[in-house]
C-alpha cells in the first residue's frame, strides 16, 4: 500500500545507477523532490525524459547525478537551450541514448503491457536507428513483407513526478496527463509529491476516478507545496519564467550554475 | 519588407495559404507564427463557410483537445488524423532531411541542439509537414546534414507523410517528393532569386520566372489583426500584443 | 465535425459487410442502435467484440445480421449462456473467430497507434494459435530470444457504442471506461448513441475532460434514451435483469426468438 | 455435508486459506464464492494487523479501481501485480489444461461454451491460478480436454503464471507444476477418497492418507457471516441474502 512519508525520505528511496524517469515539463515535474535527491547526492542515475525534459534534467546533470541520459530532447523552452545538458555533451560525460518521443511512449508502453518489445511506425531512414542498436528493423509478421521499427521496453526502476493532490489512500490525480499513469504502470517503483492531501475519496465518482491514478501503482508520496516551482503545475501555477531566465542565463557557466545550485537547495530547505 | 511585423504578416499568411484544404492542423510548443498562420486559415474558413479546422497546441490547456496523454499526437498521426505539422531543424538539407541533433560527430558533437522530439516518427505520417526555420542561411541550409533526425524521402518503407513546403525569412521552397529535393515557389518582398542563391547552401530547383510571395490582402490583414491576435493571445500573449501594437 | 443524427440515420452509416466493434456490457452498449440496425436489414457484419459480448451479439446474430464473430467470450451473464449464438455454431452458420481479451484489446491498440501488429504476453500452448492462423509466434527481435504471440493490428470500420451524454461539439463522456477510446482511435468511423447533449463544454475542465472522448474521433451522435436498455449504463441506470432471463428464455427456440425480437423493436419504436 | 451454505462456507474459508499471502486477487465477474473467500481474506488479515489485501471485482464499480478501461487487469497481471486469480472450465484435464470454448470439434462444436475469456493470457502470468469449479464430475474432469483455451505448462516460454490448486464442491487439489498435474489435498466433509476417485476423469496423485478440508472455526464464522456477508451484498445481494439467512 502506499505510504505517505517526508520529501526527504521519499528522494531516499531513489537508490544511485537507478533509472529514474520523469516527465516533461508541462506533466508535473517534481523539483522539490529533485532538490532532495541532488541533497542527498544520490548519482550515477539513468534518466529517462518521457519523452523530454527541461530545467530537471539540466539540473540533475549539472549536479553531477547523471550517467545516462535517455531523451528526445533537452531544452528549456522560451529560456533557450540547456546549458549544462550542452557542457556535458561537449565534455562527454554523459551516456547519450537519443531517441524520438513516441519511441520513449512505445517502450514504456511495452513495460505496461509486459511484453519485451513494441513496433512503432516512422523512423526509418533516421540515424537515431544507427545510434540505438537497441532499436531493431524487422519485417513485419503480418500482412505484407514491411519493414518496421521495434524498440524494446522501458522498464524505469522508479517513476517520479508532482500532482496537485492525492487522498489518503493514495490514489492520485493526474487529469488528462496519461503519460504519468504509463510511467507508473511500467516503472517499478513509483514516488509521487503532491501539492496537498485530501480527505474525499478520488475514485468515487466515475467523473472524477476517471483522472486518478490508483495506489495500487503509487508506492510513496510526499507533500512538497508548490513542489514543481519554477515549472508550472496544471490547474495550479504557472511557470515561474522570471526564475527560468535567471537558471538560464547563471547555468551558462560551472560557477554560475552551482551558484544557483545552492541558492535552489537553500530555498527547497526553507520552503519545506 | 519594410519591418518586421510586415515579414512576419506575409509568414503568417503564407502558412495559411499553405494549410489550406487541410482538417486538423497540430502546432509544437514555442510557435507563435505557425499558430497564428493555423488560426488565420481558421478563422477565413469560418467566414467563407468553408470546413471547419481543428488545430491543435502542444502544451496549451486551451487549444487541446486532447485527452490521452502525451501518446495522443502521435497516435492520432498515425492513425491519418493529422493533416500538418511544422518542423524546423538546426540544419536542413537539399534531400528534405533535418538535423535537431547537433553538428560535428556524434555523441560529442560540436554544437548540440535539443534533441530529435518527435520529428522521426511525425516526418513519415503526417502528410503536409511545413519546415519552417526564420533564418535562411548557408549555415542551415546545407548540402547534407551532419545527422538525420529525420530523413525525407524512404522508398524502402511505405509512407504518407514529409515534406511539403519550407518557408523562411526570405523564400518559399515546394518539395518534391518525385525529385527528391526543393524548388523555389516565390521569394518575399525585397529579397530576390540571388540572395536566395547565395543565403541556400543546397541545390534546388529554379523556375525561369521566380514570383514573389504575395503580401496578404486587405480583407486578411483585417481578419488577422483583429480576430485571430486576439485569439492568438491567449497563448501567446506577447507576441499577439507586439504584433498588434505594430500594426 | 460530428454530426448530430437521427437515430436512424446513425444505423443507417453502418454499411452490410462491414466490421463493427461493440464493448462488453457494462461499458455501454448501444441496444437501440442495434435495434435501428436490425430495423434497417443491414447484414453480413463482421462483429467485433471488446472484448466479449453478450444481448447485443446474441440479438444481431439471431437476427441473421452477423456473418463473422471476433469475439473472446458470448455470454448472458446470469442469465446464462447466449442462445442463438449456441445455434449458429451448431449450424455453421456463423464464421468464428474465437480470441482472448488481450489479445483484442491488443489488436485494436495496433490500430490506434498505427503499426501492423502488436505483441502480447501469455497465449503460448492455447489451442487459440490453431484457429487464429492470423496470430503468429515469432523469436523477439530484442533482448535474450524468446518467443512471443503477435497479433494484427484490428482496424473496425465502425464503432458503436451507447454513453451517458456528448456535448455540441460531439465530445463525449466515456468516465474510466477507455476501451472506449481505443476503439474509436482504432475504428475508421465512430457512432455514439447517447442519453442527452449538454450544453456545457465536457472539455471545460482538467477533471472533466479526463473522462472524454474528444469529438475528433467521433463522426456521429444520435440521442436514444435509455439506449443500453436492457442492459446497463453505468452511472445512469442498472442491467433489467428480468428482460434479459424473459430473452435467455424466449430466445432458445427460433420462434421465441423472432417473437422477442418483434417485441423488441416494436418497443424500441415506441420509446424513440 | 449438512447442508448447501455449509459446504459454501467451506468452500470460501478454503479460497481464504487459499489466497493467504497474496496482496492483489482479481476476482472474475459473476464469482460470489471467490470474492467471498478474498474478502474473508482481507477480513482476516485486517484483524490480525497483517498486511492488506487488494481486491479487485471485474464489472463491480464499488470493487473497482482500475482506471484505464479494460486492458487495465490483463497490463496488471503482466506488470505481476495480480497475484491471484480464479478460473474455471467447461472441462478440465489432468494436465491442468481448461476449455472455455466446446466440446467436439472446433468451430462446429457439440456444446458450446462462452469462449476463452482472458484465460489463455491470465493462466501465463497470475501465480496463482485457482480453478473453480464446483460440479465435480468426469463429464468436467476429463483425461484430455477437447479444446486448450489456456495451457497450465508451457516449457518452450518462461512464465510465472499458471494453476496452483483447483476447488471443487467434493475436494482440494494442489497443482504440482513439476510434476505437471494434481494431488488430492483434501476431501470435504461427508465424501471419502473413493467418491473423488469416481468422480474425476484423470489421473492424480493421492496421498496414503487424505486429510479432510477442515471446517471454518468459529471465528472464521462469525467473521464470514458477519462483516464478509455485509461486503459481498454490495456486489452480490442475492447471494449474500441466501447466505445470511442460511446461517
Amino acid at each position: 500500500m502506499t505510504e505517505i512519508v517526508a520529501l526527504e525520505a521519499l528522494a531516499a528511496r531513489v537508490a544511485p545507477g537507478q533509472s529514474l524517469a520523469v516527465p516533461v515539463d508541462r506533466s508535473g515535474v517534481a523539483m522539490a523532490a529533485t532538490a532532495a535527491i541532488v541533497e542527498a547526492g544520490i548519482d550515477n542515475l539513468h534518466l529517462i525524459c518521457v519523452p523530454i525534459s527541461g530545467l530537471q534534467a539540466d539540473l540533475l546533470i549539472g549536479a553531477g547525478a547523471v550517467k545516462t541520459l535517455e531523451t528526445s530532447a533537452i531544452s528549456l523552452g522560451e529560456a533557450g537551450g540547456a546549458p549544462r545538458f550542452g557542457a556535458a555533451v561537449r565534455a562527454g560525460s554523459v551516456t547519450l541514448r537519443d531517441a524520438t518521443c513516441p519511441a520513449i511512449h512505445a517502450g514504456l508502453l511495452a513495460a505496461q503491457h509486459g511484453v519485451p518489445f513494441m513496433p512503432i511506425a516512422g523512423i526509418i531512414g533516421s540515424d537515431l536507428l544507427e545510434v540505438r542498436p537497441d532499436w531493431k528493423v524487422i519485417d513485419s509478421p503480418v500482412d505484407e513483407a514491411r519493414k518496421v521499427v521495434v524498440v524494446p521496453a522501458i522498464t524505469p526502476d522508479v517513476a517520479l513526478f508532482h500532482a496537485p493532490e492525492a487522498d489518503r489512500a493514495g490514489n492520485v490525480r493526474i487529469g488528462r496527463f496519461r503519460e504519468l499513469a504509463t510511467m507508473a504502470y511500467a516503472a517499478r517503483k513509483t514516488l509521487v509529491t503532491v501539492e496537498r492531501i485530501v480527505d474525499r475519496n478520488l475514485l468515487e465518482t466515475e467523473e472524477s476516478a476517471a483522472g486518478v491514478l490508483p495506489s495500487l501503482y503509487v508506492d510513496a508520496i510526499a507533500v512538497a507545496e508548490r513542489g514543481a516551482w519554477p515549472l508550472a503545475l496544471w490547474d495550479e501555477y504557472p511557470a515561474d519564467e522570471a526564475e527560468i531566465a535567471r537558471y538560464a542565463s547563471m547555468a551558462r557557466s560551472e560557477d554560475g550554475f552551482r551558484a544557483y545550485l545552492s541558492t535552489f537547495l537553500t530555498h527547497r530547505k526553507q520552503v519545506a | 519588407m519594410s519591418s518586421d511585423h510586415e515579414r512576419r504578416e506575409i509568414l503568417i499568411a503564407t502558412i495559411a495559404d499553405l494549410l489550406d484544404g487541410i482538417r486538423h492542423v497540430s502546432v509544437g510548443a514555442s510557435s507563435p507564427i505557425p499558430a497564428a498562420g493555423a488560426m488565420l486559415l481558421r478563422a477565413r474558413n469560418e467566414r467563407d463557410g468553408k470546413p471547419p479546422v481543428r488545430i491543435s497546441i502542444l502544451g496549451s490547456q486551451a487549444h487541446n483537445f486532447f485527452t490521452n496523454g502525451g501518446i495522443e499526437l502521435f497516435d492520432c498521426a498515425a492513425q491519418g488524423r493529422v493533416d500538418a505539422f511544422f518542423l524546423g531543424g538546426g540544419q536542413i538539407d537539399g534531400e528534405g532531411n533535418i538535423n535537431l541533433v547537433g553538428t560535428g560527430d556524434y555523441p560529442r558533437t560540436d554544437v548540440r541542439w535539443p534533441g530529435s522530439f518527435g520529428s522521426a516518427y511525425l516526418y513519415h505520417l503526417v502528410p503536409r509537414v511545413i519546415l519552417f526555420r526564420e533564418e535562411h542561411s548557408p549555415r542551415v541550409f546545407v548540402p547534407k546534414v551532419d545527422f538525420v533526425s529525420a530523413r525525407a524521402i524512404t522508398p524502402e518503407v511505405p509512407r504518407r507523410g514529409g515534406p511539403y513546403a519550407l518557408l523562411t525569412n526570405m523564400a518559399l521552397f515546394d518539395f518534391d517528393r518525385d525529385a527528391g529535393g526543393f524548388a523555389l515557389r516565390s521569394v518575399h518582398p525585397p529579397f530576390t532569386p540571388a540572395d536566395i542563391r547565395e543565403n541556400t547552401g543546397f541545390a534546388y530547383a529554379e523556375p525561369d520566372v521566380v514570383r514573389e510571395t504575395p503580401r496578404p490582402d486587405a480583407a486578411t490583414l483585417a481578419l488577422l489583426r483583429g480576430r485571430v491576435f486576439d485569439e492568438l493571445a491567449e497563448t501567446y500573449p506577447a507576441f499577439a500584443r507586439t504584433m498588434k501594437r505594430a500594426a
